[in-house]
Parts: structure tokens; C-alpha cells; sequence
């Protein structure tokens, strides 16, 4: 049983609109040091490591499936 | 050209000429830059040539279609007179007027769906709230390929989600629509979004860079490379930079938008702003040359105060990027902070970044360095317009000449009409607009579900009434009349719930027009609209256009979207589709005598199309039919003959019975024919009905086939008299075709049962089928 | 006369629909509240309208819970003032802790609009107490996060305590699972603070005021608070 | 200048409709080998580190904002 750890981010070109609010909200509450706020998302995955392609098969997942090839960019680990 | 340059700074201007290779894959012709030098008395720098190359798009400076969308009155008078809107108005008395436009967003929402869908819908509204309406509704008419395949049903989840998305957090209501779901739009969805805005007439916004000194102000969000071609990138003066140079996927902020549409109609009410133009495809370059350009000014502006979201981003990227939720206002000298203090107010940015003049020049500086100057006007409205060859498609008298008597006639009527209910196109989309939300700001008086969806006008007793339609085959079979029938069901859906036809927006949507067969359809699909337009009194008023929706594989149906706004005097007495009590008489009001055989000719003025001379009820006229599609995968025949006449004169009988409040309901033929017509008034009503029909044809054309000009009523018996004389006095025919009662649906055509279905059982196949299949069932 | 305030967050879009239902059909005094406000004294009931307040960025409500505004908020329920979320005001009076538990994404992760029927519940609230116990309300909502959730002691607390005040039921009344638009714990459509001074509820009372708009049922809700502010 | 992830995840006695609905389309796509899924957010801090409290402002940042105690838990690792 492997458990992947998989970060899904926004192209960094991209306008994160969520990032941009909460850093807002963030200044109002008095942290006017936060520089930068962006917001991805992080999935884990329970998988039975029964082949040996598990790299290959989670990428794979990634780019079918996890994120959005359009507007986001992905990286993950694996914990065995 | 004389070059003005302001004290101090330095002119970089280009005498070097730049390559084809450069040129071209901006889509610009060797003629075309060959203009632009000419303009320019030299050669473009590179950032003037990105500008020239934009605006002299299809996109942008309608170089195809300018000649042909002539035809539309409005437009013509327009493009003579004062120039383009960014929306119509549409006066609808007691000092109101309606502002609206369709917009397409097909191409990003084919790449991106979600973002590509939510951006055509933020795009379309702020060219609403520009001219100082507030946006009260939107509607989305959409184009997929089948559900069976995999990416069409992605294609149509997220752009769905990304209407969702956007129009629910902007508070505008989304009350209406169509979806169709055809082969044909396999490789190329269409997602159209029309917005629709409530203003008082003295409110009225410009686009217009009025008075020489006022500033330029960008108002809105931060500019980023989003949308910059790139193709353009690909292939010049940036090769060597890195992926993260290349043009972007738009995304879209509603929350920003929602805060700009209350800044701007807030700003606006101050006086203090002049002129504002929103910012869609070519972005700065395009709001800064179309304001000066229609105010005969010229305009002043530095990048380098435009309030930036990336770094090292170059003039060509800042004058070009398609960022959204942003607007050019400009503004009364001396009250800039007083309009930027009502953006900040709503946490937006509102900056100077130039100012008018009175030169006719868009001068555009980087800090010191001047790196464009071109004529406002040469780029707004002097685009090289062309006149495209035209030649009528081969494949039409293939399609045309099909033998429909060859189709055998089907053995289970209950089953042609269970599986047209079930199918997508025809079935219940609720599963769409249960998505939006059409209820915000609690005007929304008939919800989606009904032929057009009626919003109540506040401070008023008036309604008005929105639609949208187009049937992209009938157009594939003959472009003139299926344009025709597109505004004639707009104004059929309009008349079914009490409402009088006040104007149209359109988009239009076609394949490559440089194909002779491509651009024949758009010109014989813009007169069928134009004429139709005309005939019944509602002026297009704006509209968009949409080419090259085709992949090497297939072209898309032409697709002339109609979108149509009517009037109810009194809310009070507007109708809906269900049928609502029993003992109700059912009735058909038709152009036609429901069992007109087939000496049936045109003697009216045969209006610009080519008339056949059958009956409405024959074989024949199941060309183009929902169900020669479903039943036999067929897209063949003629569309059904419509004579506007006939058609327009059924409107008058309905409008007049609901005004007199004759009628409990009312409901158009249109997809699927008279038996799902009524099928629908069942379920939408949760009752039966028993249904007689006599026909000299066969049974599948009685029940099924489409033809034109009919609506199905239902009313209490005792007002049959008076329906009679409405019907006399406008000529037009009126059939009893049976009762409302029961729980099922029985229909007989020549006293042979053919129809007896439960309610609850079609109701659940019509309303679970898009659900169904987008399980994967 | 009672004094309703309906603020406007950045992002609100109910705001004027409450203001109109409260002006045009209670025929009461409103005013709306601009987020940054500090100062709600003359107010009898404060309104948190709908819609998407800073686009529901991160989580529904969690940021305009910061606003100024929800200072005075806190106050004003201290000391026993009315109010009332509904939808995005239910989910950002979750988030301030004026009302227990959280409004999760429905169970079909999809927005979902139409209407709903929900039954009124203890109809000794100061939302509910003109309407007849286990009456059924036909109201829409509108929302993609509106599953309510707390966990079972808070749960316990709210039925113990008659704080639940509508749920999502049949026609006929019936709570059922499949009356249930999204998949909230026990149905559960609004409730109330301890104090019985502070309600949220996902449906909007605002959309059903008028015969010409469907229903009129919401008026229920509305007047009840004006009854309440009379005794 | 410090970067700071922050993971925020649902709390394992909630329900992950998300999740689930994730799991079941990687089913679909033939991963019927993986057996859980759990979706979260994943967000990314820039901040100007100029006092010595970045995990006490850190931490505090997540009890108001970034997540919700009612359901979400959330850690976070600091890179300076
Ligand atoms: N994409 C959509 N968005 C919103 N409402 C829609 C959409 N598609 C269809 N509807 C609504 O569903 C109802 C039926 O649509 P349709 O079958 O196209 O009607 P008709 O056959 O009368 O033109 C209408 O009220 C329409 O507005
Ligand atoms: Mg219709």
C-alpha cells in the first residue's frame, strides 16, 4: 500500500483569483507581510502498489484526471 | 504622416521593413501590411503591426462580414451614421430601454471549457454595463456533439460549470437558453452568451473619448499576458523566451466583475465620466482607437502606468493582452480621483494612464520612448473589408433530393415518441438551468422550462420576454429559409407566453469563409434573418460573428443564433406551456388546416425562398425532423416551408386570445412536431390527455413532423366562441384536437389508437435523460 | 415600525432583493450597511443577504466574516438585536461562530437552483412563529454549498433545543432523504443561536414575497421577525 | 523571505464527496487499484519574515482563515 502525496498548482502565469482575495483578507487582519498567497490543491491517494509502474500510472492520473493541463501544473510523492 | 511626440521623449519609430515570414502568421495579407505602410507613410514598428493585425482581424474589424451584415438595417444605418454600440437599445416605454447582445465564446471554451465559458460570459455583460444598464439576465445558446463520446460530455459538464460559475456569483440571473447536441459539433462546441441590461434612457453610456485634455483611465483588474495570440509568439522576436511568455488561458474573476459592475453604474451616476468602452479581444488597443475614433479624437498613453500582474511584459504584450475585468473610462480633467476613489470603494483599481487629444492619433509610449502612432480611425474603422466569393454547397442537392418515401413507417409510435423525449436535444434541460441560478433579483416571472422565460419590469405592469433559437439543420438544408424559421420560432416562443416581438441580437456562427460554400450559407442565412427581421418588426439591434468553427474533419451546421427580446403590457396576463386543468379543450392554432391535403399552394408572395409545392402534412414535410434525425440518423430533405405571413398572423391570434385571457396555456411545435409538443403540455402540467387526429398522411408526419407557424393551446370549453372569432378574424385555421384529463397520453390519428402512455413514466424519460447520459448510462 | 439594515458585502447579490422584500412587501423601513460599517445602533434586525461575498473564495463566508461589519454584528446579538443569514449570510454567520456548525459543497457538488419545500419547525422562533406547526413552505434556494454540517454533540444540542427551524421535507411534509437537495445532516434547512436572536437558513425567504414571483410563503419568515420585534 | 506551505484537509470524520467522486473516475479510467482519496487545499506563502513569530502568525493565520475548525485540520512546513 503506497500513499502518494499529489500538489496541484495554478500556472504560475496564471491570475490566481482566490490567492489575490485572500491575501487581501489577510492584510486586513494585520498581515500586511504576506507577499503572495496562491491556492492548489493537495490530494491524497491510497493506492495498492501491486505493479511497478506506480510513478508512471499516478503521472499519468495527474495528467488525465487530477489536473487541468490548461491552467494548472502538478507535482506529488510517494510514501511507501 | 507627421509623427507629434511630446517634449523630451524619444521616437522610435520603424523604416525597416518587416519580413512576410513576421506578417503573415498573424494573419495579416501581403495587401493588407503593403495598407498599412501606406497609412503610415513607413513601416510599422513591431507593436504597430501587432495592433494593425488584430483590429484588422475578422474578429475585430468584421473584414469578411462587414458587406454582408449590411443587410441588417440597424447595422447599416449605424455603420453610416454614428458608428457601432457596444449593445442596442431597445426602447421599451415609460422612459426604460433594454440593452442586448450575444456573444460567442467558442474557440477558448473548445481549448478550456470551464474558463473559456465563464469569460464569454463576463465579456458579453460588461458590454452591457458599459452603456450604463444594469444586467438583469443572461441566456446561454450552446452546440455540442453527442453525449456518447467521452469529451463532449467533459466539454459540456465544465462549460456548463463555467456559466455556473460566473453568472451566479454576478448576481445575474440566467433564465434561458438551448442546447443542441448534433455530430457536427464534435470538434467545434458553441457556446453563446447573450446579456441583457435594464437602463432609464437619459443613463445612457458612450464609448466615445470625448473632449481633448480628459483623461484615460483603466479601471479594473491587473494586466497579465492572457490571450495574446499565440501564434504570433510562436513564430517572432520571441523564440528564444521561455513557455512562460507564451500567450494564456483567460481566467475569469466574477467577484472582480460583480465589484465593477456596481463601480461602474456607481461612477457613471458622478457625470464625471464621458466616455467608457469595456475591454475584450485587443484590449487596450482596441478601447483606446474605437473611443478616440468614434469621438474623432486621438489619444495619449503611456504602458507603463498600466497597472501590471507580470513582470517585464513588453508594449506589443501590455497593447494586446485580453485580460479580463477591465474597462478604458474617460474622464472629466480634474475629477480623476473622484472616480477612482467610487472604484476603490469597491476595492478596484482605477489609474490614469494617458489622456485625449485632438489629433486623431493613438500614441502609444513606453515611459519616454514612443513606440506606436497610428491613426485612431485607421485602425477602428478603416479595416480592408472584402467581398467573399460564394457558391452553393454540393452536398445540398444530395441532401435535398433524398427519397423520404423510402423510410419505412414505424410499428410503435409509443416508441418514436418515448426515444424522441429522451433524446438530449429534445429532453428536459433541467439539469442545465437547475445549475444557474435564474432567480437573482427576483424578477424572473416564467422560469426556464417554458417556451421563453418572462421577467417582470419593476415600477411597472410591463414584462418582457427572452428567447433564443436557431435549428442548426434546418439551416444546413437550406441557410435562407432556416434563418427564416429561427426568427419566426423566436417570436412563436415569445408570442406563446403573451409577448409582442421588440428586437433582435443574433450570433452567428459558420465555418471558414473563405471556402465559396461556407460564406454562400452565412450570406443566404444573414438575408433569410434579415428579411425575417424585418417582417416582423424586431430590428437587429446588435449581434457578433463567428468564423472558422471547423476542424479538418467537419464544419459545424450553420448556426445563425437568434436571441429575441418581447413585451408584455400586462405581467398579469402572461402564459405558460403546461397544460393546467381538466376538461380543457386542446387546441391547434396553425398557419395550415391540421389535415390539409396536398392541394395545398403558396398564394401569398413567395418571399425570397425557394417554395415547394406539398402539403404541410406529407412525408416531405419530416425533412429536416427531430425525428428522421433520432429514428433514422438522417439530416436530409427540406426544412419545413415557413410563410411568414401564415406564421405571423398565428402570433397575432395567440397574442390577442391571452390578452383577452381565453387561453390557460400555450405551447409551439417545434422540435419533435405536434406529439411531443403536447407530450410536453402534459408533463409540464402533470396531467393527460386525449388527442384525435385526422390526416391524410401517414401517421409518423401527423405526429412528428415540424412544420411551421403552429402553437398548441388549451382553454375551458366555454371560450371556444371566442377563440373562434379571433381565429376568423385573422384567417388562419384552428383545429380541436382533444381533451386535457387523465394520466396518460392517448392520441389516435384517423380513429387508430397509435399513442397511450403514462405521464409519470414520459415525464421521467424526459427529465432524467441529459442526467442519464452524462452518468455514462 | 422596525428598522431592518441589510448589509452589503463585496460580492453580495441578494442584498437588494431582502431591501425590496422589505421595503415593498413588510413595508418597513431598510437601509442598507455598507460592509465597513462599525455603528449598527437604530437597526431592529440586521439581514446578511445572499449571493458571494468576496466570490466565496477559499470557503463560503470565510473572509467577509472579517469584515468591520461583523464586529458590530457580534454586538448587536449580544444584545439581543435580530438577525438573519440566509444562504451566503448563513454560511458567513457559520464562519463568525454566531451560529454553530458549517455549510459544506452539496452532496452533488453541483450549484443547484429551483424550489424547495421545507417544514416549518418550532414555530415559537422569532423566524417562524406565524406559521402553523409542521407547516410546509415552498421556497427556493440557490446555492453550491449548503450542506449543513456539525458534529454530533452540536447536532445533539440543536434538536435537543428545538433550534432547528426548517427542513427540507415532501410535499406533504415528509422529511426524506430524497426531499434532501444536499445532503445536510437531519435535513437540516435553518437554525438559530441559543439565545433564539440569530437565524440562518439556505432557502431565501426574499424570492417567494410576491404571487407574481410564485410564491408567497417567505413572507411567513419575514413577518414572523416583525411580530417577534413587536412583543 | 520565507515560503509556507500549508495543507489544509477535511477531518476524517467527514464525508469527501469530493473524493469519492474522484476515486470513481479514476476507477473508470482503470485504477481500480486505488482505494482512497481525499481532497484538500495546498497553499502557498510568500512572506516577509521580519520577526521572530512567523510559526505563532503562521499558525494563527490558519485558526481564522485559511481553515475551518468545524471541519478542516490543516499543518504547515516552513522553507526560509
Ligand atoms: N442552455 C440553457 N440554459 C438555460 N435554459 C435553457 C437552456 N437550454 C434550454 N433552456 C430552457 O429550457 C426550455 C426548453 O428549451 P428548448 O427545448 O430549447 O425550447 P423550445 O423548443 O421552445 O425552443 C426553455 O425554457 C429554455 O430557456
Ligand atoms: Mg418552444
Amino acid at each position: 500500500m503506497a500513499k502518494v502525496n499529489v500538489y496541484v498548482t495554478l500556472k504560475p502565469s496564471l491570475l490566481d483569483v482566490q490567492g489575490k482575495v485572500v491575501q487581501g483578507a489577510l492584510e486586513n487582519l494585520g498581515y500586511s507581510n504576506v507577499t503572495g498567497v496562491r491556492i492548489g490543491k493537495y490530494i491524497e491517494l491510497e493506492i495498492e502498489d501491486s505493479n511497478n509502474r506506480l510513478e508512471q500510472d499516478v503521472d499519468e492520473m495527474c495528467r488525465k484526471l487530477l489536473a487541468n493541463p490548461n491552467t494548472e501544473t502538478y507535482r506529488f510523492e510517494i510514501e511507501r | 504622416m507627421v509623427v507629434t511626440t511630446e517634449p523630451g521623449s524619444r521616437t522610435v519609430y520603424n523604416t525597416v521593413p518587416i519580413p512576410p515570414e513576421v506578417y503573415r502568421p498573424m494573419s495579416m495579407s501581403d495587401d493588407e501590411y503593403r495598407k498599412v505602410v501606406e497609412v503610415l507613410g513607413r513601416h510599422p514598428t513591431f507593436t504597430e503591426l501587432g495592433m494593425y493585425a488584430v483590429m484588422w482581424s475578422e474578429h475585430c474589424g468584421y473584414k469578411y462580414s462587414r458587406p454582408v451584415l449590411r443587410l441588417f438595417k440597424k447595422y447599416r444605418e449605424a455603420i453610416d451614421g454614428t458608428g457601432l454600440e457596444n449593445a442596442g437599445i431597445i426602447d421599451i416605454g415609460d422612459g426604460l430601454g433594454i440593452a442586448m447582445k450575444m456573444e460567442s465564446h467558442n474557440h477558448p471554451s473548445a481549448v478550456e471549457p470551464f474558463q473559456g465559458a465563464a469569460t464569454g460570459v463576463g465579456g458579453i455583460l460588461r458590454d452591457i454595463f458599459t452603456m450604463g444598464a444594469r444586467p438583469i439576465a443572461c441566456l446561454d445558446s450552446l452546440r455540442f456533439g453527442k453525449l456518447d463520446i467521452a469529451r463532449n460530455r467533459y466539454l459540456f459538464e465544465h462549460v456548463i460549470g463555467g456559466i455556473a460559475f460566473y453568472g451566479n456569483c454576478v448576481g445575474v440571473p440566467t433564465v434561458g437558453g438551448e442546447v443542441y447536441f448534433e455530430d457536427c459539433y464534435t470538434g467545434n462546441c458553441l457556446v453563446n452568451v447573450m446579456a441583457v441590461g435594464l437602463m432609464r434612457h437619459e443613463d445612457v453610456a458612450y464609448a466615445r473619448a470625448s473632449g481633448p485634455g480628459n483623461s484615460v483611465m483603466l479601471v479594473g483588474s491587473r494586466t497579465g499576458r492572457d490571450g495574446i495570440h499565440g501564434a504570433t509568439f510562436a513564430s517572432v522576436e520571441l523564440t528564444e523566451e521561455s513557455e512562460s511568455r507564451k500567450s494564456n488561458v483567460q481566467v475569469g474573476d466574477p467577484f472582480t466583475e460583480k465589484c465593477l459592475i456596481e463601480a461602474t453604474l456607481e461612477a457613471l451616476k458622478t457625470g464625471l465620466i464621458v466616455g467608457i468602452q469595456d475591454m475584450g479581444a485587443a484590449g487596450i488597443t482596441c478601447s483606446t482607437c474605437e473611443t478616440a475614433a468614434k469621438a474623432g479624437t486621438g489619444m495619449r498613453i503611456d504602458v507603463r502606468k498600466v497597472p501590471l500582474r507580470e513582470t517585464g511584459m513588453t508594449p506589443y504584450e501590455i497593447m494586446l493582452s485580453e485580460s479580463q475585468e477591465r474597462m478604458l473610462a474617460i474622464v472629466r480633467k480634474g475629477h480623476e480621483d473622484e472616480v477612482a476613489a467610487v472604484f476603490k470603494k469597491w476595492g478596484l483599481n482605477a489609474v490614469v494612464i494617458g489622456e485625449v487629444t485632438n489629433d486623431g492619433l493613438v500614441s502609444v509610449y513606453d515611459g519616454d520612448d514612443l513606440v506606436a502612432q497610428v491613426p485612431a480611425k485607421s485602425l477602428a474603422e478603416e479595416a480592408p473589408t472584402y467581398e467573399l466569393e460564394t457558391e452553393e454547397p454540393e452536398y445540398l442537392a444530395r441532401v435535398r433530393d433524398y427519397d423520404l418515401s423510402s423510410i419505412p413507417e414505424p410499428s410503435d409510435y409509443n416508441e418514436v415518441l418515448i426515444k424522441l423525449l429522451g433524446a438530449p436535444t429534445v429532453a428536459s434541460k433541467e439539469w442545465v438551468y437547475q445549475q444557474y441560478d435564474h432567480m437573482v433579483q427576483t424578477n424572473t416571472v416564467i422560469l426556464p422550462g417554458s417556451d421563453a422565460a418572462v421577467l417582470r419590469i419593476r415600477g411597472t405592469k410591463k414584462a418582457i420576454a427572452l428567447v433564443t433559437d436557431c435549428n442548426g439543420r434546418y439551416c444546413y438544408l437550406d441557410p435562407y429559409v432556416g434563418a427564416q424559421i429561427a426568427v419566426a420560432e423566436a417570436a412563436r416562443n415569445l408570442a406563446c407566453t403573451g409577448a409582442r416581438p421588440m428586437g433582435v441580437t443574433d450570433c452567428l456562427n459558420f465555418g471558414n469563409p473563405e471556402k465559396p460554400e461556407v460564406f454562400w450559407q452565412f450570406k443566404r442565412a444573414v438575408e433569410g434573418m434579415a428579411d425575417a427581421c424585418e417582417f416582423f418588426e424586431a430590428p437587429v439591434v446588435s449581434g457578433n460573428v463567428s468564423f472558422y468553427n471547423e476542424t479538418p474533419e467537419m464544419a459545424v451546421y450553420p448556426t445563425p443564433v437568434v436571441g429575441m427580446l418581447g413585451l408584455i403590457d400586462d405581467v398579469d396576463k402572461r402564459c405558460t406551456s403546461g397544460f393546467k386543468d381538466e376538461g380543457d379543450v386542446i387546441v391547434l392554432v396553425s398557419g395550415w388546416r391540421a389535415n390539409e391535403a396536398s392541394h395545398q399552394t403558396y398564394s401569398d408572395k413567395p418571399r425570397r425562398s425557394e417554395h415547394r409545392e406539398e402539403s404541410p402534412c406529407d412525408i416531405e414535410s419530416l425533412g429536416g425532423s427531430e425525428y428522421l434525425n433520432t429514428i433514422h440518423g438522417l439530416a436530409v430533405g427540406r426544412p419545413p416551408i415557413l410563410d411568414i405571413d401564415r406564421e405571423k398572423r398565428v402570433h397575432q391570434a395567440v397574442l390577442r386570445a391571452i390578452d383577452r385571457r381565453l387561453l390557460k396555456s400555450a405551447h409551439d411545435c417545434s422540435d419533435g412536431g405536434l406529439a411531443v409538443a403536447i407530450a410536453e403540455g402534459c408533463i409540464l402540467g402533470n396531467v393527460g390527455a386525449s388527442i384525435s387526429l385526422l390526416a391524410n398522411c401517414a401517421p409518423s408526419a401527423a405526429l412528428f413532423s415540424e412544420t411551421q407557424s403552429r402553437i398548441v393551446v388549451s382553454l375551458p370549453a366555454a371560450k371556444l366562441g371566442e377563440m373562434m372569432e379571433i381565429i376568423d378574424d385573422l384567417q388562419v385555421e384552428m383545429t380541436v384536437l382533444g381533451k386535457v384529463g387523465g394520466d396518460t397520453l392517448q392520441v389516435s390519428v384517423n380513429d387508430v389508437p397509435v399513442i397511450n402512455v403514462k405521464i409519470s413514466e414520459i415525464e421521467s424519460i424526459w427529465r432524467g435523460a441529459i442526467a442519464r447520459k452524462m452518468e455514462g448510462a | 415600525m422596525m428598522k431592518f439594515g441589510v448589509i452589503q458585502f463585496p460580492g453580495s447579490n441578494c442584498d437588494q432583493d431582502a431591501y425590496y422584500a422589505v421595503r415593498d412587501v413588510l413595508k418597513q423601513p431598510v437601509e442598507y450597511i455598507w460592509h465597513q460599517e462599525t455603528d449598527l445602533s437604530g437597526f431592529d434586525c440586521i439581514i446578511l443577504p445572499g449571493g458571494f461575498s468576496y466570490g466565496d473564495y477559499l470557503r463560503t463566508g470565510a473572509i467577509a466574516r472579517f469584515s468591520p461589519v461583523m464586529n458590530a454584528v457580534h454586538d448587536f446579538a449580544d444584545k439581543g438585536g435580530r438577525v438573519i443569514g440566509i444562504c451566503n449570510g448563513f454560511q458567513i454567520l457559520c464562519e463568525a461562530q454566531l451560529l454553530p456548525g458549517a455549510l459544506i459543497p452539496n452532496v452533488g457538488l453541483r450549484f443547484i437552483c429551483k424550489y424547495v419545500n421545507v417544514r416549518a419547525e418550532n414555530t415559537g422562533s422569532d423566524f417562524t412563529r406565524l406559521c402553523e406547526p409542521g407547516q410546509v413552505l415552498r421556497i427556493p434556494i440557490a446555492h453550491h454549498g449548503g450542506n449543513y454540517y456539525a458534529d454530533p454533540d452540536t447536532l445533539k444540542s440543536l434538536e435537543d433545543n428545538n433550534r432547528v427551524i426548517l427542513r427540507y421535507c415532501d410535499d406533504e411534509g415528509n422529511v426524506t432523504e430524497s426531499s434532501n437537495p444536499n445532503g445536510s445532516l437531519n435535513n437540516i434547512a435553518g437554525i438559530i443561536n441559543d439565545r433564539g436572536n440569530v437565524a440562518g437558513m439556505m432557502p431565501h425567504p426574499e424570492r417567494a414575497v410576491e404571487e407574481v414571483l410564485g410564491s408567497t410563503d417567505g413572507v411567513l419568515i419575514l413577518k414572523s421577525i416583525v411580530e417577534s420585534l413587536r412583543t
